[in-house]
């Protein structure tokens, strides 16, 4: 068991915007958040992903409760690595936008220049290598932030809508990457999404969520 | 360098101002080899400086407060080194008809009859001592503002004394000498100043002051300096040694001679009190 | 730590006394202080913004040159100004010397620096496209600054803040332009210089106690509006 | 206007003869002020930016405090640490009046506020997803707070170059702590204030120009190696 | 003919991401502009709004050429208003976000809040009236946008990717607004889209960019 979640409860200024007595997320599966706007996706993700406490309730994570406090959360987060709705570049270039998560990481300099291009190609962005980051569009931004986490080397990886603004062809290699992590690097992972249909291609599992209420499928 | 020979002297920014330490010093390094620290400030924090036991000497004038110093224990001993002397300022037109008088007290007196705009230093200095003790001569009724304040159980007081009924022309202004006579100037009023900033500013500068001595000479108006090594029973890191040293070199014949002979812009500041 | 202790005292008992003439040293700085700050900040906030969002030649210089006059010394403003408007100055003939308007002059030329240097990094930082949502929502230059200003607000009362504590705490122009004058132009600075020049150490540090709590109230009350106005 | 003309060629003047005793009131300026402003940003900075990321009870107090301390007058931080380290204060022993190093601690205590206020400002504004971001990749909290800085870098280094050019262009402590003392605690503001005090005006203001001029050296070499950093 | 546009060209540090050598767009019509990632489509999107000046060409608008220049595009954007890709809300509620818009168009006090609640109902966001508009959820932020520009009544609505991060019943809903601007109000409309079947479903017309470059469509 990857995640055990009991009685959490996520409030915002009195509304609560998740409410989940119980959820189980199990190891190396794909799961899929799914729910229309506000329903608590990216809430439940960050929770997920230690960025954020819940404001009541518990978070197992490999079957000892999380506690939220920096000094605790700090070598979870080493595991897991959450891809944003929006994701956010650092105002260098792409390239030391990726080599800060292999730097953290201890990866010595002469293996991160690879490691580097390797996720670029995979997202199909190599040739912006040494483009300032902050001035990607829309689509590239998703795609680099991709290659970022993948050069995480994580336990589980959480994306966030990971292919809202990609084209076509980009999406289908992000899937792609989505279902190797799975199948050959034994990373689990889970994704929101809008796409039904990519949901149905794509996961093993769908947890859906109205309102933050666990339902188990829509009308 | 030789640290050792190194003191520090507490002394009034008029002195500093004058230039004379200029001439001094160098000399005094060469004959002893000592070389002294100045800090210049007003004469309340340059005694207050000794009281501390900041500095190993004073060099200031107020004669009364020396005195007490002395008394206190603060300092050993304090030696009449030179004098100069103050003089009453006021504009061209001399509305209060005061030129050439000799006595500082009559003058006043004219001023404070006339009503005429007087600015005060203000600033419990030397000058400002000098400038109460001509109004009380001169029989001008004073009015005194005290104020009470307890601090750590000993009470404090806190006087304003100025001239009375002259809250129109009698602006007082606490400040430095330079700064009394660039305000007086500006407004066109009397004032009491040291002759040695008066030279400055009145000989010294591309735009000389508009003002012109209108009184002068009278005993009252001296200004003596003294020097006093502060007192190693109460400050047993002092250098005492060294400031004793110094202070018989300034009132020896060569230090009485040195400051005798300075000039600034052609005229004598100081008369050496020790040697006669 | 006596010293402290007693000037401490010394504050309390000014304060409780209500001493005219502190009371009205104490009117005199807040007055100034005020003027200069707002007047200053009236030239500074908008100078700042026109500069962080204007890309044209010569940027780069011009806020170089901002940041060296951060370090404009009080003394040369105050004669600088000193000179202009001394009886023998050009503007010599408005008297404007030794009185509270003096002493607003120099200190505006004393924070116009701080506050547009500050507001400009308080600017420079908001996401460019704030302004562009605002133009394509039909803005004019006008409603477009106050939705960037808005933004940086934090920033920018800052920098407000930081310019009216400059002013406050200042004493050499307020002692050179104002001339310390008793009941005209003493400000609480100008007067502990006197205070600390006469020795009277315990009755200068009072005196900058009372001014810390003027301040200390100033910023709950600016602090209390700025809540309420973020709400 | 004569008078800033005949200051301005005095300025050059002594600029260009190199009189060893300007050489050294520079270089004493200099170093003093370099310490005061290293030493502040190594506090001010983690400060400020510990301050702005975190969320405690009595933090808007925290802020009310510093921006108080904005306020701080000179005199009343140089007789504070006078009577700190004056014979009689409990520092006595350690002889640290009149030397450089009570110039440094007070102006230490003088720009701290200001450094802090303006990092937390220029923390604040960043967007909070950077943090979560470095966070997520793994980042403890150093790292993550190198990301933050570097995206508040302008903010922070206007910071910084605001307190450097106020604790050189200050007047105040380094009187009153460094006592002004030819060859060891006299600096450019120090020797300003003296040479007005004569009535030198016209050197004052030239000590004020070459101040001014060695600032902006130190501007523009800021500036470059900004540009240099930013590419 | 609504823009003209003619040897356009958009030059960032030396890289050509937007070459056009002539373009016409007609009034009245929905516009689709499609092409994978970085191909220009919000670039072209925001010059055709204003916001952006070419670095080369000229774009006529309504029959004249516009003018780069701050003082002339102010009336200008006061017709065209753009939803971005990754819409900004100020710090503010979100009817104070929308009430900006009314604001700068004069209208009445006594109005305002009738049309702001108008449009946030097309877009299903009533409820959410009173929020802090910065706290939006993704796609919540997304449809306050396009309400906040319906409530500008502009003669052009520009959409970039209007429908990315939107759930699906909220994507028939932009669609059905999309509609009716066309269709009751003659507004024109430019949208950018990655979803191909939208497209074929909403738009007129089709624009295809490749490399910044307009081609006859995708092989
Ligand atoms: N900091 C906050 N303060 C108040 N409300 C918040 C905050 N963050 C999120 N919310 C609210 O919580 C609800 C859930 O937000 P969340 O971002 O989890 O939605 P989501 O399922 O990811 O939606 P979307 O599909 O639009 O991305 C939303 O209604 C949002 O307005
Ligand atoms: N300010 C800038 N500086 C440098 N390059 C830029 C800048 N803005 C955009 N670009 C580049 O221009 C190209 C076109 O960008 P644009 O945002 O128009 O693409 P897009 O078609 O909207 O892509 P997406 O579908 O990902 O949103 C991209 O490759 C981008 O990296
Ligand atoms: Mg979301
Ligand atoms: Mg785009």
């Amino acid at each position: 068991m990857l995640y055990h979640i009991k009685n959490l409860k996520k409030i915002y200024k009195g509304r609560t915007v998740l409410d989940l007595p119980e959820l189980i997320i199990e190891k190396n599966k794909i799961y899929g958040i799914l729910g229309p706007n506000g329903s608590g996706k990216t809430t439940l993700l960050s929770i997920l992903s230690f960025l954020e406490a819940p404001s009541r309730g518990t978070v197992f994570y490999r079957g000892s409760p999380v506690v939220f406090s920096e000094k605790h959360l700090h070598a979870l987060r080493q595991e897991v690595v959450l891809v944003d709705q929006h994701p956010i570049m650092f105002s260098t270039s792409v390239y030391k936008n990726i080599e800060f998560a292999l730097k953290i990481r201890k990866v010595p300099l002469k293996d991160r220049c690879q490691i580097i291009k390797d996720v670029l190609e995979q997202v199909g962005m190599l040739e912006f290598i040494n483009a300032d980051a902050k001035n990607l569009s829309g689509g590239e931004t998703q795609r680099v932030a991709v290659a970022r986490a993948l050069a995480c080397f994580p336990k589980v990886m959480i994306f966030d809508e990971p292919t809202a603004s990609v084209d076509k062809s980009s999406q289908l290699a992000v899937e792609k990457i989505i279902q190797e992590l799975y199948s050959e690097k034994n990373i689990s992972v889970i994704m929101s999404t809008h796409n039904m249909v990519q949901a149905s291609r794509l996961v093993h599992k769908k947890i859906f969520l109205l309102n933050g209420h666990h339902v188990d499928s829509f009308v | 360098a030789d640290d050792e020979k190194v003191i520090k002297m507490s002394t009034t920014t008029s002195t500093q101002s004058s230039g004379l330490l200029e001439i001094l010093l160098p000399e005094l390094k060469k004959d002893t080899g000592i070389e002294v620290k100045v800090i210049a400030k007003g004469t309340g924090a340059a005694i207050r400086d000794g009281m501390d036991g900041n500095v190993d000497v004073i060099f200031v004038h107020a004669l009364e407060r020396e005195n007490k110093f002395v008394e206190d224990g603060f300092g050993t001993k304090r030696y009449a080194v030179m004098h100069n002397d103050f003089i009453i300022l006021g504009p061209k037109n001399d509305p209060a008809g005061i030129k050439g008088m000799k006595d500082a007290a009559q003058a006043l007196k004219k001023i404070a009859i006339g009503r005429f705009p007087f600015i005060s230093r203000g600033d419990d200095s030397g000058t400002h001592t000098k400038e109460q003790d001509i109004w009380k001569a001169a029989g001008i009724e004073m009015e005194k503002n005290v104020k009470i304040l307890s601090a750590g159980g000993k009470d404090k007081e806190i006087s304003f004394i100025y001239p009375k009924g002259s809250e129109k022309w009698y602006i007082s202004i606490g400040q430095g000498m330079g700064k009394t006579l660039t305000f007086a100037d500006e407004k066109q009023a009397y004032t009491i100043a040291d002759r040695g900033t008066y030279i400055k500013y009145k000989l010294g500068r591309d735009q000389a002051l508009d003002l012109e001595i209108v009184c002068q000479g009278d005993p009252v108006l001296f200004n003596p300096y003294g020097i006093i090594p502060v007192n190693p029973k109460k400050f047993p890191h002092v250098k005492y040694a060294l400031a004793e040293e110094f202070s018989q070199w300034l009132i020896s014949e060569k230090g009485q001679k040195l400051i005798a002979d300075y000039k600034l812009l052609g005229e004598q500041l100081f008369y050496p009190d020790a040697v006669k | 730590m006596d010293f402290i202790k007693d000037s401490f005292i010394s504050a309390l008992y000014l304060l409780v006394s209500f001493d005219p003439d502190l009371l009205d040293i104490v009117f005199v700085s807040l007055k100034v202080s005020f003027f200069s700050t707002m007047l200053s900040s009236c030239i500074a906030v908008p100078l700042g913004f026109f500069i962080a969002i204007s890309s044209f030649r010569g940027k780069r210089a011009v806020i170089t040159v901002l940041n060296t006059m951060l370090a404009l010394p009080t003394v040369v403003i105050g004669l600088f100004v000193y000179s202009l408007i001394s009886r023998r100055g050009i503007l010599g003939v408005l008297g404007l010397l030794y009185t509270q308007k003096a002493i607003i002059i120099g200190q505006i030329i004393l924070i116009v620096p701080i506050i547009t240097t500050f507001t400009i990094s308080a600017i420079s930082r908001i996401d460019h496209r704030y302004r562009k949502t605002a133009m394509t929502l039909g803005a004019g230059p006008f409603l477009t600054a106050v939705v960037l200003l808005r933004e940086a607000r934090f920033g920018i009362v800052s920098a407000v803040i930081g310019g009216f504590g400059r002013v406050i705490s200042e004493i050499g122009i307020s002692m050179m332009l104002g001339g310390n004058a008793k009941g005209f132009t003493r400000t609480i600075t100008t007067a502990m210089a006197l205070e600390y020049d006469k020795g009277e150490f315990v009755l200068s540090i009072a005196l900058g106690m009372i001014l810390m709590a003027v301040c200390l109230g100033i910023n709950i009350l600016a602090g209390y509006f700025q809540g309420k106005i973020s709400e």
